[in-house]
């Protein structure tokens, strides 16, 4: 047991899986020599060597597209999108084969692979690496949509993601890359793909987050709690598609509230659907209507501007106290 | 402005067997009469199958399709020469190649009816993939493929075919990319028919050969006569022997032509004259090939007959079976979104199969 | 005045505004001397020349990154991705570049551009010739998405989104292509972008949909209207982004019941946004939960299996009357 | 196996001033003293420019940015032949050719620091493309502008810029080809500093040179000495005249290196050695036109100290401008999302206001 960030976490995931199966491979652009331009996949090319950490000449599309034949070859490959921001040069491969392969041939040939791609704002980067666009991927049927947010769940899930049979988008953010550091247990840990996560039971209010967001909603959330002795449920979504829909619709049941927050832009996100999920299996009990607090739907700022656009805890305190006050 | 040159490169051709049936005796590969025959035989079928699939499509009984007639050539010897362990990667126009490889008639029938059936191998070990609709896209799966077998450590080679018209495409730049900084065993054939749907070929890139392409990729890349057999066997295998023994990849330009419509879809006269067809027709594939085995002595008109009948009777046969009633699941699609079950897909399971129930009750 | 289909309506408004702006041009594959493997192009190249009406190599990150370039030097590039299927080739361009070159220079410069697309099933095609994924562009930020319904409307929009300053997504739902007729004035007729149009009122509930779903939710209005009397107020969304929440939201306020009707698969489909903006702005007046009838969340099915996958008039009108009906 | 070639290339190579200050008479292009000196001083400009905002960002006054140090010899001689109505896409090293084409020293320093004014010209008709930060995309935005020449008629050239990394891309590809089957007034020029981030040249594509990835489109091509600014001149002289005069376009290659770290995030001693970079610094540009200049009695150090004290002041007083304290309204993105008012843009401004005036005042 050793506390780890993110960073760690998911490197030592890596590493450890590829000691154990020897179909695991890890290819991106700078992932080898270099260690990734976050030093994701530091000292995999020295422990496994240049055929199982390949560095990749700069195409995303090749990247997916070259994994993709693997995948069907029987091998187990972890591919890098160094951000998320150039993985639309992917969707072409991502859309048509990866999430569809299985269904075209009715379970005949399955493309198992991991996509990690770092996403979010909030560390003074250029254009096109701040954005969260998760629901790109999570619309489209066969896609698996992975978003941790700290290093025991990142590592947990990420050992899971590649033992999964399905092409799995593994969003990292990398706002929490380095931000905080968890125990994360030496042996062997995974979770489940595909469920929610209660992380607080309460009783008043369900607020519901995932990847870097969580750690303003818990802020926002210890604060309400303090300040007026509110009791919030927490819910961290972990898998974006398939979504759990269930786990949160049975804490609104309860809660009769709901606030929910994302970085990304507000139409068309991933708040808009469990807004909707919630509508559909727990329209009677809400005392409230549910609150998104999100992006806004303007371009995403360069970072000279980006902090008003990325919600804090402060939004998320008046949001919940909002929700709570709402008679 | 005098410049020195540091690289040359050039684009060799080869025609072996010409469209009159003439062979070029120092060139011709030693297939000996029985695979001689066998190519003739799986062409022939292939030419039977386009045909009655074009029938079929014109009486409503099969969904549009892109019909091959014409580019036999190209694909049956590429098959014949490939072994079990290897990957046959189409585009859509290797109908020939597809059945030598070992994919039944009915496949084809299945697939271009709305049958996801049609994706499905007798044995996954077969190495065929499915056709990727979106052009391109195989380009970067066969690099990918083709990496795995350096990864294992096997001899394996994965064979990929483009179009014309897909060269343009992303996917073929950075797929060929790929495999050449692997030096992966990858052969690229790109069938030139001379038509991208109604874009012809000079409309589709400025350069001079489709074979120079490779040159981009520091491959070696050959030009051949797409429908003369002869010459596809022996680019082909030279091609595959040299990923085989670690030579990297080749990128090898098919000249040939597409002889009918685009699809069924599609109607050829928008875009091209009857002339320029009727000169195609005059160098398609299988009559020579038929010239070039009747000059050997190993056929003659009664072999063709038979064979004639026997194409005509497997066709049929196919037809028959894939038009037999079979129970095709509605609901097939809903287990086959993952390779694990969520609830979220269970629940509209649920909800699909009530909705049918209820129509089936309402009428 | 004549009788068009939308085939018909869209080459009529691409003329027009050929006629009378020199600056509009269309491009895309088999779009010149083939006339548009749907004829929606046919007749231009012979009024127009080459120089307008442009045959292009196939690549769809190339027409689009090219008509971006294009309309930065003051063109008004009309392209053409042949099936919506393929254009996530050209996502990259999208997301980074069509949707983000005004933010990025503070309107200094803009890129007003069409990207025409068929979408949509039911015309028995090969698989990627099928698929409703229009949130895919709704969701970017930048992106105006618009999707008629008929002839009529068809060529108003068309001839707006290619006056639009902005890049305009403009879906066409090619089942209804040929499907029917209706008045078109030779005149020239515009529709603005960012309003959804109320098609017929009413007090019971509100129907909405948009593109081809049209047909299907009108039948069974119709249909539910005379068998129970009930009375639908009708909503053709025309615009999916910008949305105009407003008028959907006003309508459901007076209803209480809403039914939306979407082609696409459901999780994070257009709906959920419709329904999230319900939540927002109407929650207290519904009387039912807004019910979601949609594609599932399956691969798309080859033709073989289309017709149970997409919703038709007897799920309307079932969803319908459950919602009715709902206490 | 003989076949025969039918299509023959070469890759011409071109070096005019070599690393010693050596030129070859024969080849040397008469700029004559004023640009000659003209040309040194904004390559001196945009070095000084570099050093200082490296300086800035060590400080924290300047965010991550990608320093140009050793490249200024391929975009400021071909900003200085190009003319007004020309089209500048550039990929993200071309800091001099940016300033020779009238940005201001104060746009790449907002550009950098997060400020999206940074990509607001002082006139728009300076015809310089905003960075492409997704690499690729410009190639096909220029090949779109130089379509646009030849629909208006006029003898607009648009050159882009590449890096050796961006050749990998998709877009490279389509664009070029593009630009090709249009013979559309274009001129790509690739630098090619050996590296891409970590990888380097070799490992990107297995092409002998990067030049000859244009054969595949059928266009001229050309290998420079990067580092050389009047092969430069030379090159992309007859390139833009070509292209100017309806004779298409070209694909240069100029060799050149990356001094620096790929950004200032970036630390080369992962995957370069020290010796690899001294060899590069001996061939760096501006030292080599320093020496020409001198050798033909333009310069001397006087002239040299000169220039110096007056970049640096040049530098400085952008800095000062830059820093000085300005207005930038916080909601500025909400206006410029479309060029039309939408309600559902106007609603979220209003919040956005809301939240800010709410923690403005809780703190
Ligand atoms: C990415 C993509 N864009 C467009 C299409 C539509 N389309 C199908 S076939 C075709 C032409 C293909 O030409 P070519 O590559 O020469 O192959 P051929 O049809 O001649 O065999 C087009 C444009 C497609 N399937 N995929
Ligand atoms: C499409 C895309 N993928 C990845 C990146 C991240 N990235 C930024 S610069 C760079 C390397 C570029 O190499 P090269 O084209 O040689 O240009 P150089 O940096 O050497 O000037 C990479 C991978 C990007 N900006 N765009
Ligand atoms: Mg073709
Ligand atoms: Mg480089």
């Amino acid at each position: 047991m050793a506390k780890l960030n993110m960073v760690q976490a998911i490197n030592l995931a890596l590493r450890q899986e590829m000691d154990k199966d020897a179909t695991v491979l890890v290819l991106g652009q700078d992932v080898a020599v270099d260690g990734g331009v976050f030093r994701l996949t530091e000292g995999l090319l020295e422990r496994f060597g240049p055929l199982r950490v390949v560095d990749t000449p700069l195409a995303e599309s090749g990247i997916l597209g070259s994994s993709i034949g693997m995948a069907l070859a029987g091998l187990k490959p972890v591919c890098e999108m160094q951000f998320s921001g150039f993985s639309y040069l992917m969707m072409g491969q991502f859309e048509a084969h990866a999430t569809r392969m299985r269904a075209r041939t009715q379970g005949q040939l399955g493309v198992p692979l991991v996509i990690r791609m770092p996403y979010g704002g909030g560390v003074r980067a250029l254009e096109h690496h701040s954005e969260s666009r998760e629901v790109l991927y999570a619309h489209l049927p066969g896609a698996k949509v992975v978003i941790p947010s700290g290093p025991r769940n990142a590592r947990a899930l990420l050992i899971a993601a590649i033992r999964d049979p399905d092409p799995v988008v593994f969003m990292e953010p990398k706002h929490s890359y380095r931000a905080f550091r968890e125990e994360v247990p030496d042996e062997e840990e995974t979770m489940p793909i595909g469920k929610c996560q209660v992380v607080q039971e309460g009783s008043d209010l369900t607020l519901v987050s995932w990847g870097a967001m969580m750690r303003p909603a818990l802020k926002a959330a210890a604060e309400v709690e303090q300040k007026r002795g509110a009791s919030l449920e927490i819910i961290d979504v972990l898998t974006m598609a398939p979504l759990d829909s269930d786990t949160i619709a049975e804490s609104v049941r309860k809660t009769g509230r709901c606030v929910i927050v994302q970085e990304a832009p507000r139409s068309y996100g991933a708040s808009s659907e469990i807004t909707a999920q919630i509508n559909d299996k727990a329209l009677m009990h809400l005392e409230a209507p549910v609150k998104r607090l999100t992006g806004y739907d303007v371009v995403t700022p360069y970072f000279g501007r980006e902090k008003n656009y990325i919600p804090d805890a402060a939004r998320v305190v008046h949001g919940i106290e909002e929700t709570l006050d709402f008679q | 402005m005098p410049k020195k040159p540091i690289a040359k490169f050039s684009v060799p051709y080869l025609q072996i067997l010409d469209e009159h049936g003439k062979v070029d005796a120092k060139l011709e590969p030693d297939l000996g009469q029985e695979r001689a025959v066998e190519m003739y035989r799986w062409m022939r079928l292939a030419r039977e199958l386009d045909e009655r699939m074009l029938k079929l499509q014109r009486q409503g009984r099969l969904g549009t399709f892109p019909p091959c007639t014409g580019q036999e050539a190209v694909s049956v010897p590429t098959a014949m020469l490939m072994r079990p362990g290897d990957w046959f990667v189409g585009a859509f126009r290797e109908l020939g190649g597809r059945l030598v490889r070992g994919e039944p008639l009915t496949a084809t029938l299945d697939y271009y009816n709305g049958w996801e059936e049609g994706n499905v191998l007798p044995d996954k070990d077969l190495r065929i993939l499915p056709t990727s609709v979106v052009i391109g896209c195989q380009i970067e799966h066969a690099a990918g493929l083709a990496y795995a077998s350096r990864y294992k450590g096997t001899d394996e080679v994965a064979v990929a075919f483009i179009g014309d018209g897909g060269t343009s495409e992303g996917g073929f730049h950075e797929g060929l990319n790929f495999a050449a900084v692997w030096q992966a065993p990858m052969v690229t054939i790109c069938q030139n028919n001379q038509w991208a749907i109604s874009i012809p070929r000079a409309e589709q890139t400025h350069s001079e050969t489709l074979a120079q392409k490779g040159i981009a990729y520091g491959m070696p890349v050959l030009q051949i006569d797409g429908n003369d057999p002869l010459a596809v066997w022996v680019a082909v295998e030279e091609a595959i022997g040299r990923a085989r023994t670690g030579g990297g990849p080749t990128f090898i330009e098919a000249v040939t032509y597409r002889l009918l419509m685009h699809t069924t879809a599609d109607d050829p006269k928008k875009y091209r004259t009857p002339e320029d067809e009727k000169c195609a027709w005059d160098k398609e594939p299988l009559l020579r090939t038929r010239k070039w085995l009747t000059g050997k002595g190993w056929w003659d008109d009664a072999a063709e007959e038979a064979l004639l009948a026997e194409v005509k009777a497997r066709v049929e046969a196919a037809v028959k079976e894939f038009e037999a009633p079979k129970d095709r699941a509605q609901d097939e699609p809903f287990r086959h979104v993952y390779g694990t079950r969520h609830a979220v897909i269970d629940e509209q399971h649920r909800d699909f199969l009530a909705n049918i129930a209820r129509e089936a009750e309402h009428g």
